[in-house]
């Protein structure tokens, strides 16, 4: 079920990037994505696909919020002469389990300015991340998984 | 513009084949590299540079009408693009088992096959 | 219809797909190979044929009228020139029947092999300066890779040489078709030649010339841009090399040929008088270095450097009988160089080395591979009434018929040098005891070749020994196909009627 | 008679098998093919000497002017029938002199290749026809001198004699070219005819100096006499018949054919006449010195020859007589006497002279033989080397100034009788010098029959001059004159100057023959002189050949890539750089002004980058610089106006860096093994290059042309091959076939990496 | 050592990936794209995946050998050259279906042509970058 | 000169500017990651400028290149990663 | 109008944007912040410079491709910047000397590189002994 509705997904990007909204160019994405989905087998396909599109609409405002918060931050520090951060890398344990949470949990989290995902532990259990503004590490990794886990597990959970 | 493309042909001319008579085997290779960026300007160039017009023919026009870039050099340099490609990447595979096998990567070192008596 | 200027590059690429898709089957792929080998042949024949009767054929590749598509184009001499690849691939691969190892069958020795014939006749057949790089590209591509196939220590270090001199030939080759399409605005060599005139810049045509001159001089490997020869040829295995000695430099001297006599003949003075000291260079510059060779291959590698200049010295007089004559020498050439590559491979076979040193005693333990030797090795050296003499008694004729002396000086002195060298070779690897059997030992070949592969190896060598004795007995129909070729080559207008058509 | 010859050539096929079947007998079966020869020749001696000409002539090369054409007339006959007849006796005494030899049958094969080859020589009436045959004949007896291939002074002597008579051939072939170009005809029949025209041609002198280098060679005339002595490393029988009776003869056939075209003339007759005299005593004079019997032989027939050219150079009827009567008389004891010295060899096991003595008991047949051969070499009465003398006297006291040639040919003369002493006399007479390892007895029938009927026509023919005067010889000066001759050899002249000349020769001879050992003795300080002689400059000039070839050699091939790669950019600016500046190009440095500043700094980016490529020490910034320009490269193209270029570019130039980026933590550590030298020095050249590629770029560009092609495109991409992307169009359609070739590169080079990587045939055989 | 983050991400990029290659490949013939720059993407997409799977994952997703791409590419370049012969014209004369199809528009021997060069590109750079990898 | 013609200079001046400044940082290092990312931010700034430049010369076809673009930068900036993964000396990875 | 305001704003603003990453690019101290400042900066901007064009050009294709683009580089730039930054990390690449923690020291194994989980706890304490 989930890889027909990936199968659809990919249909409608197909006719969204060939820009012609006709159903035999439909049939023909829905086609090819069949094939490439064969191709590649991918594993798992998001679930709860339409259930979830109020909570992704709420998570892109508080990411988009989140993006222009840290870039001006950033911007500021860049612009200003002499430096003024306090960088570091912390542990952050992790409550959410797939990769493909893991996954946009570290793209969030890299995406913001100021932090970057270092990596992952082999047994998933931590994420580390550099932080350019470490006032106290407690805070920063309460503010991570208050913040972008939570919403994540939302959205994807 | 042509005075100055020539001047970025001459250029990349100039290092590829300074790079190329290095004595380390990767110099050489990317010599190699170098002097074909420098042959595709060059055919870039001979087809005198046009800005802002590709050759494409504009929807619902059957041709075109203003003065458009010339597209046959286009296509000869995609195909030696194309073609220095493949090449490159032999000799790149190249050196590398150059260097596995004869365990140098110095080419004065690679003329045990090649000397004058 | 036209097929027949189709096949000399379809049938090889049919081959080499077929081939490639019994990656598996080394049998299969044995039996494919030669069969597409001997349909190459025929369809050279068929062309040639059908060129001697008909003139110059040209076919338009997509329908698209001469200038602006790509055309295909035969006269004698491209016809000629084919046949020889037939030759060439024919006999080097009923030869590898016997002379391969499994591991570089199995790694597509046969599918490269026809490439690079395909490479190589489209070399020849294409009316399209551009085209022709592109088959320039795939016959070197091809060659690299069987160059360096095995990976062994020599052959690396050989390819790591000719892919670099080759590339710089490749580039200068490239950006003279760049130059030239700047100056002129065309592609089709039929085109080009009509247009060549009409360009206003005063030298430029002139400098092409010898921008194409070096190009195609380092592939042709004249002097002083022929390193990469002899750094390579002495590197693969036999079969490789009998391919590379016979026929790929051959290309290099058609492509000088074909742009010297259709494109480039308004500066004679300044351009054939060059091409004629690089051939008198080139000539003597590399029978000394074969003098001084004590390895089989590396003897015959300056060997075939030398020879190349009388190729290139009958382009340089330019008369009508010195490009007849040149004609005739790359016939004679592809075949007695396949020849003494091939007879290399079986010394090899028989003895494990190509060391000069530890060679010897093959006349009285194998008399039939001495005379199979001594034949394309007399032919090099001019002995009448082999091919190789004919070649040179045109060209010096030619040569003396416009008072070139200098260069006829120097073409009779590198034949007596030539002859020196095949002779000393002849003493120390065949006449002589083998070193070993001094110490009182008997021969005993390294890894004893069996009566059936002996048959095998012996064949095609024994058909290039036989053919360049017959093109030298009858020399009167081989050299008539050539003076007609070389009527062709002279005569450009026909050329450019059979490629433009009704163009004005 | 076409037919004749080219059967010998196809007969020399059959003798290994022969062998095979027939062991000892072979020879009695092969001498049958020069037997019949022979006779076949023989039928035309009655036609020939009434003054008839046979001629043949078939079609070979007649875009070239050549022709299968052969001319029989009395020189060409004189010399087959010695060809044919010496031939089978040569054969026959082969068979046993080799018997057991386990290359007999290619020995014959071989002679008869020769045979053949030399038969064509003197009847080829084309000249390069002839010049076929002549190196044929060269290139046999390489492989006959060579015959035991296990020696190495007979593979040097093998190739010193090829090399020797091949550079002789070589500007016997330009000069017959030169010939031909100058007659306008290369039949040597019509040629004969333009002695005159050819004569007064401004490329007489070398016409005339190549060919008689041809001949002198050919005939080991003095300073090229040298390979001949060498060549006696041959089997006796080879030695007998190339190396005195026939192929050595064929330079003075060849002056003897071409003299009515080319002598006559003051440079004729002073080159000509003093070097066969110098090579005359030369040949005496080195005879003398020698003890292996063999060398005596060799010397004196270089004497022989000699004197033969002598008497062409001197060009008059009685010289022309002479020499066709002293060849003849040649052949016959020079011959004979070979064969004595191979049997005696054979025998005996020595060819000293020192240890021969007092074998006429054991060998009797082989004595008479030896005996009757040295009395023709010594030229006394009654044999016919005497009347040949005789008629060199009368033909040298003609000439003016007389003194030098007659007192050459007297001391010449003397000479012979010593040589003649020492191989004919000397080993049958006196008491036996010494015990040998077996007792010597009487060689088969088969191999004295030989010389004694060689040795026995010398003096018959002396005895009754006149049939071979009338049938035989008086056609072949006819021939050599282009004359009707009439040729009537005595042995009686009455006593007169020549009697007495030739009877105090004798007497000279004798008494030098006596003193033979007290005279080498003498001789011997000249023997450091005489090993600085031609054969030491021929030694010199190979050396120094060599040397010259290593020189240039190294300094062209040494194997550094980095060399090479200069020698050919220096090549390349030079010569493209000197086409250039014969005219004055015009550069339209002007275009410039319309720069936009982005495509400025995109310029001065990329060219930052190439310098951070020369320049870095990090091998991975090189990569990403070498990224950088490639990117630079394609924002180019997509400024103007290429975007699928661009994209192609962007691709490509990335994967090319991943590739690079996956081979290169495979490299050792990066760096540059020039010296700073080396790095200036190629910065200078690589800086000439790139501005010379400015420059060409320049002129190109500013020559103005019409667009001829893209009319036409964008005319037809859209209505004929249905596609907007006109790049895209001319790559599938109109230019497809490019398209094809490129997507097999790459196919290429993807087999390429593969079998790079996982093939290594080298491991497997342990190097 | 794989890294979790790439390798979900590229997970979900290829699918993607390809598709888009396909896209310019289709309408290459019509705007900028064409078999070369669509296979270079394909081979993009794919090269990313071994670079985040191995080498021995991108094999079994890929399901063909490279080098049969690569003949599957060369005989249908080859063949659609060749088709125009059966009709009496010269090797690779454009045969075009009259139907018009969106996106890629006319479908005709030369688009066929274009596939064997997105094969062969695809093959090829898939088997220098797999054989590179894996060792 | 309209709005968009103003603002096409001046993000053209700004674009080239951090080129420059990437380009800095590619040829100054000091490690192997900085030259990486410096490269990784040229081919971002490559994507920009590409817009910019459709965006000026009113030819939309040039976004298709920025779609490569914005493909291959990724792909090169992973294999840049692949190798220093690989790459354990850290003398060498300081690029000198 | 609207739409050409609307996009010379896009164009301002991506372009600064983008400039603030190069100069961050520069001025950082280490490689990381560098990371940090300028991969983001730099997406935004290129972010805000494909909506100008979206805006220039109001064909669906065109701004269905920007809007392909944009979420491409979104997705791809972090995952690129973990890459990047992991591997500097592992290869040594030194922090900046005024940095205050380091949680990731020495949790790489030295061989195959797997990355291990610390005890939270006991990480705690030993923090908790630093500070006493
Ligand atoms: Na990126
Ligand atoms: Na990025």
């Amino acid at each position: 079920m989930t890889t027909f509705i990936l199968n659809l997904f990919l249909a409608f990007s197909w006719v969204t990037v060939t820009g012609h909204f006709e159903p035999l160019n439909f049939f023909i994405g829905f086609i090819l994505a069949y094939v490439m989905l064969w191709l590649v087998r991918s594993g798992s396909a998001p679930s709860n696909y339409f259930k979830k599109v109020q909570q992704v609409i709420g998570f892109i405002f508080f990411f988009g919020h989140e993006l222009v918060k840290a870039n001006l931050r950033v911007a500021w520090e860049v612009i200003r002469p002499g430096h003024h951060m306090y960088p570091g890398v912390v542990a952050i344990p992790l409550d959410i389990k797939t990769d493909a949470e893991i996954t946009m949990l570290a793209n969030l989290i890299t995406l913001t300015p100021g932090t970057l995902t270092l990596d992952v532990s082999s047994d998933r259990k931590i994420l580390y991340v550099h932080a350019m503004y470490i006032e106290d590490v407690d805070e920063f990794t309460r503010s991570i998984k208050e913040g972008f886990e939570k919403r994540v597990q939302e959205v994807l959970g | 513009m042509e005075v100055v493309m020539s001047f970025v042909i001459g250029g990349l001319y100039a290092s590829g084949l300074y790079l190329m008579m290095r004595r380390n085997i990767l110099k050489l290779v990317l010599g190699i590299a170098l002097l074909s960026h420098a042959a595709n300007l060059l055919i870039f160039t001979m087809g005198r540079l046009t800005r802002g017009h590709p050759p494409l023919i504009p929807p619902g026009e059957v041709r075109v009408l203003e003065s458009i870039a010339d597209p046959l050099p286009e296509a000869l340099i995609l195909t030696a693009i194309v073609i220095g490609f493949g090449v490159q990447a032999f000799a790149i595979v190249l050196i590398r088992r150059c260097f596995e096998t004869l365990g140098t990567d110095d080419l004065d070192e690679m003329r045990s096959t090649d000397r004058a008596p | 219809m036209n097929l027949v200027l189709l096949f000399p590059i379809l049938i090889p690429f049919a081959t080499a797909v077929a081939c490639l898709l019994a990656w598996k089957q080394r049998h299969v792929q044995r039996v494919l190979s030669i069969t597409g080998a001997v349909l190459l042949q025929a369809s050279g024949f068929l062309l040639l044929v059908s060129v001697w009767q008909s003139g110059i054929r040209a076919v338009q590749m997509g329908n698209w009228p001469a200038p602006f598509g790509i055309t295909l184009v035969s006269d004698l001499f491209s016809a000629i020139m084919i046949v020889m690849a037939g030759l060439t691939g024919v006999t080097v691969l009923v030869y590898s029947l016997a002379d391969m190892d499994t591991g570089r069958e199995s790694f597509g020795y046969h599918p490269l092999m026809h490439i690079l014939l395909m490479g190589v006749c489209g070399a020849f057949i294409t009316g399209d300066v551009f085209n022709l790089y592109v088959w320039f590209e795939v016959m070197l591509i091809a060659s690299f890779v069987l160059l360096g196939l095995g990976g062994e220590k020599a052959q690396l270090e050989g390819t790591v040489k000719y892919v670099t001199l080759n590339l710089m030939s490749s580039a200068l080759f490239l950006a003279a078709v760049g130059i030239m399409y700047g100056a002129v605005g065309t592609l089709n060599m039929a085109d080009l030649a009509r247009h060549m005139g009409t360009v206003k810049q005063p030298g430029l045509v002139t400098t092409l010339a010898t921008l194409f001159l070096l190009a195609f001089g380092i592939k042709a490997a004249i002097f002083p841009l022929f390193f990469w020869l002899p750094a390579s040829y002495p590197t693969p295995p036999a079969p490789i090399a009998a391919i590379f000695a016979g026929l790929l430099t051959k290309v290099g001297i058609y492509a000088l040929i074909r742009v010297f006599t259709l494109l480039f003949v308004q500066d004679l003075e300044y351009t054939h008088a060059l091409l004629l000291v690089l051939a008198g260079l080139t000539m003597i510059s590399g029978i000394l270095g074969a003098l001084v060779q004590n390895e089989l291959r590396r003897i015959l590698s300056f060997v075939l450097v030398s020879h190349i200049g009388f190729m290139i010295m009958g382009l340089g007089i330019f008369t009508h009988l010195a490009i007849t004559a040149s004609v005739f020498y790359i016939v004679h050439d592809v075949i007695v160089k396949t020849g003494l590559f091939l007879v290399g491979g079986v010394v090899r076979a028989e003895r494990g080395t190509y060391e000069m040193s530890s060679l010897g005693g093959l006349y009285s333990s194998n008399p039939w591979l001495s005379a199979l030797f001594l034949l394309p090795a007399l032919s090099v050296g001019g002995i009448p009434p082999l091919s190789g003499f004919w070649g040179k008694l045109v060209l010096v004729k030619a040569g003396m018929e416009t008072g070139q002396y200098l260069i006829v000086a120097t073409a009779l002195i590198v034949a007596l040098l030539s002859l020196l060298v095949m002779m000393k070779m002849w003493a120390d690897a065949f006449w002589r005891d083998s070193p070993g059997s001094a110490a009182g030992g008997s021969v005993v070949s390294a890894n004893p070749v069996s009566f059936e592969s002996r048959l095998v190896l012996f064949c095609p060598i024994g058909v290039l020994g036989l053919l360049t004795l017959a093109a030298g007995i009858f020399a009167e129909p081989v050299l008539t196909v050539c003076s007609r070729a070389a009527d062709q080559l002279l005569n450009t207008e026909e050329y450019i009627r059979a490629v433009l058509g009704g163009i004005p | 008679m076409v037919w004749i010859v080219l059967l010998s050539f196809v007969s020399a096929f059959f003798p290994p098998w022969l062998c095979r079947v027939l062991h000892s007998r072979t020879g009695w079966i092969v001498a049958l093919l020069p037997a019949a020869i022979t006779a076949y020749f023989a039928r035309f001696i009655e036609e020939i000497s009434s003054g008839g000409t046979v001629v043949e002539s078939m079609g070979w090369v007649p875009c070239l002017g050549i022709e299968l054409s052969f001319h029989l007339d009395g020189l060409s006959l004189l010399f087959a029938l010695l060809i044919s007849g010496i031939g089978t006796l040569v054969v026959i005494y082969s068979g046993s002199y080799l018997a057991g030899h386990y290359q007999l049958g290619r020995f014959y094969s071989t002679l008869l290749i020769f045979m053949a080859s030399m038969l064509g020589t003197v009847l080829a009436d084309n000249v390069i026809t002839l010049f076929v045959f002549w190196e044929l004949t060269s290139f046999s007896s390489y492989l006959l001198i060579g015959f035991n291939s296990d020696q190495k002074p007979a593979r040097e002597a093998a190739l010193q004699a090829l090399l020797v008579t091949g550079a002789g051939g070589l500007a016997l072939l330009a000069g017959f070219l030169l010939l031909g170009q100058a007659a306008g005809t290369l039949e040597i029949s019509a040629l004969l005819a333009k002695g005159d025209a050819v004569r007064s041609h401004p490329f007489y002198v070398p016409i005339l100096l190549l060919i008689l280098a041809g001949a002198m060679t050919k005939s080991a005339q003095f300073p090229f006499h040298f390979w001949l002595p060498n060549a006696m490393q041959a089997p006796t029988p080879v030695s007998t018949y190339l190396h005195s009776a026939t192929m050595v003869k064929a330079g003075v056939y060849l002056l003897a054919r071409l003299s009515p075209v080319l002598a006559g003339t003051a440079i004729w007759e002073n080159v000509v006449t003093p070097v066969g005299m110098i090579t005359m005593l030369t040949g005496a004079f080195l005879s003398l010195l020698q003890t292996d019997l063999k060398l005596v032989l060799a010397y004196s027939t270089v004497s022989a020859l000699g004197g033969m050219t002598m008497m062409l150079g001197v060009g008059s009827q009685p010289a022309a007589e002479a020499a066709v009567m002293f060849l003849v008389a040649h052949a016959l004891y020079k011959g004979a006497l070979f064969l004595v010295v191979g049997i005696l060899d054979h025998e005996t096991g020595t060819r000293q002279s020192g240890r021969l003595g007092g074998l006429f008991r054991a060998m009797p047949a082989t004595g008479l033989a030896g005996i009757l051969a040295g009395f023709s070499m010594a030229g006394f009465m009654p044999s016919f080397n005497f009347i040949a003398k005789e008629q060199t006297y009368a033909a040298i006291l003609e000439t003016t100034p007389a003194v030098f040639l007659t007192a050459a040919f007297f001391v010449a003369g003397t000479c012979y009788v010593v040589v003649g002493g020492i191989t004919g006399f000397q080993p049958f007479t006196g008491r036996p010098r010494e015990r040998f390892l077996k007792p010597p007895h009487e060689a088969p029938p088969s191999m004295w029959v030989c010389p004694l009927i060689m040795a026995a026509a010398g003096v018959l023919v002396g005895v009754f001059p006149s049939p071979a005067g009338k049938y035989m010889l008086s056609s072949a000066v006819g021939a050599v004159l282009q004359a009707p001759s009439e040729v009537q050899p005595a042995l009686w002249h009455g006593p007169d100057v020549k009697l007495f000349l030739s009877t105090a020769a004798m007497l000279a001879g004798i008494c030098l023959y006596l003193a033979r050992a007290k005279f080498r003795r003498s001789m011997e300080p000249l023997t450091p002189l005489l090993s600085k002689g031609p054969e030491h400059l021929y030694s010199l000039s190979l050396a120094w050949l060599d040397t010259i070839a290593c020189a240039q050699t190294r300094v062209l091939q040494s194997g550094r890539l980095n060399l090479y790669l200069l020698i050919t950019i220096v090549t390349t600016t030079g010569l493209v750089g000197a086409s250039m500046l014969e005219h004055e190009p015009i550069l339209g440095l002007e275009r410039w002004s319309d720069l936009h500043i982005y495509e400025a700094i995109l310029a001065v980016v990329l060219l930052t980058s190439t310098v951070v490529i020369v320049r870095s020490r990090s091998r991975l910034a090189a990569v990403a610089a070498l990224g950088v320009v490639g990117y630079a490269v394609a924002l180019l193209f997509l400024l103007f106006s290429a975007p699928d270029l661009a994209m192609t570019q962007f691709c490509i130039e990335t994967l090319s860096v991943v590739l690079l980026v996956m081979v290169l933590y495979r490299l050792p550590r990066y760096r540059d093994y020039s010296s700073g030298k080396e790095r200036f020095r190629d910065a200078v050249v690589a800086t000439l290059a790139g501005g010379l590629i400015t420059a060409l770029v320049l002129v190109a560009t500013a020559v103005t042309r019409e667009a001829r092609l893209t009319p036409f495109f964008t005319e037809h991409s859209l209505l004929l091959a249905k596609g907007r992307n006109i790049v895209n169009v001319i790559l599938v359609d109109f230019r497809g076939l490019d398209t094809l070739g490129e997507i097999t590169v790459l196919a290429v080079a993807a087999l390429g990496v593969y079998s790079l990587l996982k093939l290594n045939t080298g491991k497997k055989s342990g190097d | 050592m794989i890294s979790l983050i790439l390798a979900t991400a590229i997970r979900y990029l290829l699918p993607l990936l390809l598709l888009l290659s396909v896209y310019i490949l289709l309408r290459g013939h019509n705007a900028p794209g064409g078999g070369f720059i669509g296979g270079l993407v394909a081979s993009s997409a794919f090269a990313l995946f071994a670079l985040a799977h191995g080498v021995d994952l991108s094999k079994r997703v890929l399901r063909i050998a490279p080098r049969n791409l690569i003949t599957a590419g060369l005989f249908t370049a080859g063949s659609s050259g060749c088709v125009p012969l059966f009709f009496n014209l010269p090797f690779m004369t454009g045969l075009w279906f009259e139907t018009h199809i969106n996106v890629i528009g006319k479908l005709g021997t030369p688009f066929f042509f274009d596939l064997g060069v997105f094969l062969v590109v695809l093959g090829v750079t898939l088997m220098i970058i797999f054989s590179l990898m894996e060792e | 000169m309209s709005l968009i013609e103003i603002s096409v200079h001046f993000s053209t001046a700004m674009l080239s500017l951090t080129v420059v400044f990437a380009f800095i940082r590619l040829v100054r290092g000091p490690s192997l990651p900085d030259r990486v990312i410096a490269l990784d931010l040229m081919t971002t700034v490559g994507i920009g400028i590409i817009a910019v430049y459709a965006i000026s010369t009113d030819k939309p076809v040039f976004l298709d290149v920025a779609v490569i673009l914005a493909l291959v930068s990724f792909l090169g900036t992973i294999a840049f990663a692949y190798y220093l993964q690989k790459v354990t000396d850290i003398a060498d990875l300081k690029g000198d | 109008m609207f739409q050409e305001a609307v996009c010379a704003i896009f164009l301002i603003v991506g372009s600064t944007f983008i400039f603030i990453a190069g100069l961050g690019m520069l001025r950082m101290p280490d490689l990381f912040m560098r990371m940090s400042a300028s991969t983001k900066a730099s997406t935004l901007g290129v972010g805000f410079l494909l909506t100008a064009l979206a805006f220039k050009f109001t064909q669906l294709d065109i701004v269905s491709r920007a809007v392909a683009v944009i979420v491409f580089v979104i997705l791809t730039a972090p995952v690129a910047a973990h890459m990047i930054g992991r591997a500097a990390y592992i290869a040594g690449v030194p922090l900046w000397y005024r940095s205050v923690i380091d949680e990731l020291c020495g949790q790489y194994d030295r061989c195959d590189h797997r990355l291990g989980s610390i005890d939270i706890r006991t990480q705690d304490d030993e923090r908790a002994e630093g500070d006493a």
